[in-house]
């Protein structure tokens, strides 16, 4: 497939990680115990590593002369590609970890389907990236059952949390122009086939957690068009800054 | 325990601290031992804990990738080095509960340098090396001091920070070496950041107290000017490497002593910042407990599902 | 007196009203009542009215070729010099309301007394806006009786949030080298001659309102030499977004 | 009331009306015109104030001062409407507070144009154009509605928003004979607002309810359908000046008809939309709960301060 059509394939997925490490990453040092403070900021890191190696191999591939932090800080908002589950903001914890937890297993089936591209690189960062996936994907799903079959506030506010952020779980399978072409070509995943998989081990966890699934009718989408909610643009503000003020510095 | 047994204890107990030998939580150990390191070691996870937010402002504007990841692992290192210590203390019989309610109520001190805000990205340049160099400085000794616990956890830290100090030289390198605007930036940072690092190291020998029975207890190898001269002998020749100005017009090398002679420092400052109305103070404390009072719910979430588990554990056994 | 001094001069008014305008303008739509919010943000709107004048004519006096919007959105963090009290985040009402009723009160004396200056712009621009300022003076006042006096929670909120507020009072009477060099030429205000009235105006609003005057040993100084609180980096990042994403274009 | 005597008063109401006299609120009126005017009004002041979100989300980031006031005075005159309306709902027997909760329950609607977010500096001028363009399309008849305090209030609001509308078309103009870069943000709002506008007239006549009713109070003179049309003859040659392409494929001049034909609207988003399930439903409603439900403690505190200063007249006085 052409130079192009896969750097749009990795962006669509490098962005997931980028824009929630950086939600994570607002929580550094505001955790509920410094365990999970730690553990959170280690997810932020990991994904923040995927994204590092994504935006480089992203940069090789380019015809221009980019570099990761080009891509990273100097896209517009219509350009970023997540999905709109990721730039949720962290209203709380429950939030913070439904949010993660709803990616962290797709994001963990993508993953390893994605070790059987045919582009070597890509295997190469789904492999390492794998292992940290299974962790977060762990940490959530356990903090899910704490929370569930915690006290009778926790099972509130992680329900709640789970209702409200479940219509953003249908776009984590859509698929852009250049999924379709790199599913073609035998380098991207076909999303549609980790859909059951995906709501059997969710629905599993909630399960455990004596939580209920949510049942929509209308999903919400649009993040991979580029079409982001209304917390996007602050999000940017802030992870812009430095490289909208100081344009073209080293650091 | 008669007064003359414990004569011979704290006695034996003294000994053992002369000869170099480790203190560990199960030995016997004088009450004001006990306490003095239980104030000095929570003080010092208190200021892992809280130097955790001025750097942590700067996370989601990081200027690269790079300098993002390192600065999220900086400040999750000091979490991890707040929770050895933490750690440290309980072991001389003290809940991680009472040692932050003690940080929430104000009861307790943290380093009073984290008390001024981070403004620009060079601060975090400018605190790496000058607060993590003064604090390797003040710590360095403490990887020898008595109390085991604290000792062991002292190496690690040191370790840490060295290779933190190295980072934010780093940065300030980068800085100088980058446009004017940068090092612009860098050179306010320091003068921003000079004299409420020298202040890191304590109120002058005169003003200090506890220092004998600190030195005794190897808490303390060094007094509090000593330290700080040896901060400033260190750190003006990197700001000459740097092309940096340090931000005292008295600054200048003695020939005769072999060090730096500096002006005077703002004690009045310093007092004030101690007292809790340094610039960031409410803030820092207010964000403190602010985290942990919404995380209660979450703590109690934890606790209530474990008892579960372990119940249901039990039931099964029986 | 020169000019660069009497830009100065101005910023060190102007940039109060710039920066306590957008933390107004942040709260349109969120209101406790409709009338409220109508009121705020009429005072985002005459604040920023008079911050139009004060650049168009700062920027008439430099030498560069610059704009009102050059001032407002093009400055470094440690170019602006507004005091530490404007840029205090809007925790809740009684926060925004207390930050209004410090500043407010300050203001109309400095405004009033601005009609001295034997700079006619100013004098045009102090008349103008002293009508203004008194009724924000008015309006902030009013709120601090009724919370004062109205609920014992709204005593207490805004009894905490005043007495968080006052460290931030002294510096509003600190003098800048531009201030003094203004004082000196006959345009600039001599703001320790406001202090007594200010205090003595306070107090009454405060008694009225059955409300404590803080006594506070320490106060925080540090926006009028461009060293600011924590919150104004944020603020700044949103502020500027437009401008320092898409540089040099008209909008 | 006899039944002879309630049809005698039907009747000289609807003859008033014909006559095109107003009704005001002390007037005798049927319930059910009662009841369709609350609901209509309390419709249209919810949209104003759930309006005032969308334009709000830009004003701390407008990229000039001018801007920035226009835009400021823009939210505030959608507070000033919604103001004007729950003041004519009101002398219809029905409590702001009443209102408020339908609002915040979900029972009430508003306009499901406001559920879109706004994610660039152009959807600021695509709004003042298109949606405060089909908005006075809307509007503008009602300003000779039968019920007296509604058509009043239609006149002010319908002056206000002709200024808005002539604004937005503003913005897009700088936008288009801006940079390229600026030409592509006001061809993508138009792009992502254009189909939106066109469900703001409802659904088609065929889908319509409530119509005929309407028509005779003069809550309605057109149909749903003849204002949609009126909309798309009077933009698409705004848009053309613009240098900006509709995004309809189907869209071009007739003819025949002297109107232009268009493509299909998308009902099913129209009434995913309407049902709740719009891009920012939830953030809206949320968005105007928190508001209410921060505001309780500052709405009660004013209610005890005024019965304590009334109550304080009243000693005096007596």
């Amino acid at each position: 497939m052409n130079n192009d059509s896969l750097i749009k394939y990795i962006l669509g997925i490098a962005d997931n990680s980028l824009i929630l490490g950086q939600r994570l990453g607002e929580l550094t040092g505001h955790g509920p115990t410094l365990e999970v403070d730690i553990a959170m900021t280690n997810i932020s890191l990991d994904l923040f590593g995927q994204v590092r190696s994504y935006f480089q191999y992203a940069a090789q591939l380019s015809e221009e002369d980019k570099t990761e932090d080009d891509f990273a800080f100097l896209r517009t908002e219509r350009e970023y590609v997540n999905v709109l589950l990721v730039e949720q903001p962290n209203r709380d914890f429950a939030y913070t970890i439904a949010r993660q937890f709803l990616f962290d297993h797709f994001h963990f089936l993508l993953l390893n389907e994605l070790q059987n591209s045919k582009d070597e690189t890509l295997v190469a960062i789904a492999k390492k990236s794998l292992k940290e996936a299974s962790y977060h994907r762990r940490f959530s799903s356990d903090w899910i059952k704490r929370l569930g079959d915690g006290t009778e506030e926790s099972n509130r506010k992680i329900q709640l949390a789970i209702n409200d952020l479940w219509r953003f779980t249908e776009e984590l399978f859509h698929k852009t122009k250049a999924d379709i072409e790199a599913i073609k070509e035998g380098v991207g995943v076909d999303t549609d086939k980790l859909k059951e998989k995906y709501l059997a081990n969710v629905a599993e966890v909630l399960e455990e957690a004596t939580l209920q699934k949510p049942v929509l009718e209308f999903f919400q989408e649009g993040g991979k068009k580029g079409i982001h909610s209304e917390h996007m643009g602050y999000l940017l503000s802030d992870m812009q800054y430095m490289q909208r003020t100081y344009p073209g510095m080293k650091w | 325990m008669s007064e003359q047994e414990v004569k011979n204890l704290e006695e034996m107990f003294e000994q053992k601290i002369a000869r170099d030998e480790k203190i560990e939580p199960k030995d016997w150990m004088p009450e004001k031992y006990r306490k003095t390191h239980i104030r000095q070691i929570s003080q010092h996870a208190h200021s892992e804990i809280v130097g955790m937010l001025p750097e942590g402002n700067w996370i989601t504007r990081a200027p690269s990738l790079r300098r993002k990841v390192a600065l999220l692992a900086k400040v999750q290192d000091e979490a991890g080095h707040g929770l050895y210590l933490y750690s440290a203390c309980e072991t001389l019989g003290i809940s991680r509960d009472e040692l932050y309610d003690q940080l929430h109520s104000g009861k307790a001190k943290y380093s009073s340098i984290f008390n001024y805000p981070t403004i620009t990205w060079a601060d975090m340049g400018a605190i790496g090396w000058l607060v993590d160099g003064a604090a390797i400085i003040n710590q360095v000794p403490l990887c020898n001091t008595s109390f085991g616990p604290y000792a062991r956890a002292m190496v690690r830290v040191c370790k840490e920070e060295s290779f933190h100090q190295r980072q934010g030289y780093e940065i300030m390198l980068t800085l100088c070496r980058g446009t004017e605007e940068q090092k612009q930036m860098a050179q306010d940072s320091l003068n921003r950041w000079w004299w409420p690092s020298l202040m890191m190291f304590g109120p002058t020998d005169a003003e200090s107290t506890h220092t004998e029975q600190s030195m005794k207890w190897k808490l303390k190898r060094k007094t509090n000017d000593e330290l700080r001269q040896q901060f400033i002998d260190q750190t003006v020749p990197q700001a000459e490497i740097l092309g940096l100005t340090i931000p005292d017009d008295d600054l200048k090398w003695n020939e005769e002593t072999g060090q730096y002679d500096f002006g005077k420092i703002n004690w009045d400052e310093f007092w004030q910042v101690v007292k809790g109305h340094g610039p960031c103070n409410k803030e820092r404390l207010q964000t403190r407990v602010d985290a942990w009072e919404n995380g209660e719910w979450v703590r109690d979430a934890a606790m209530a599902y474990s008892e579960k588990q372990a119940a249901k554990k039990v039931q099964k056994a029986s």
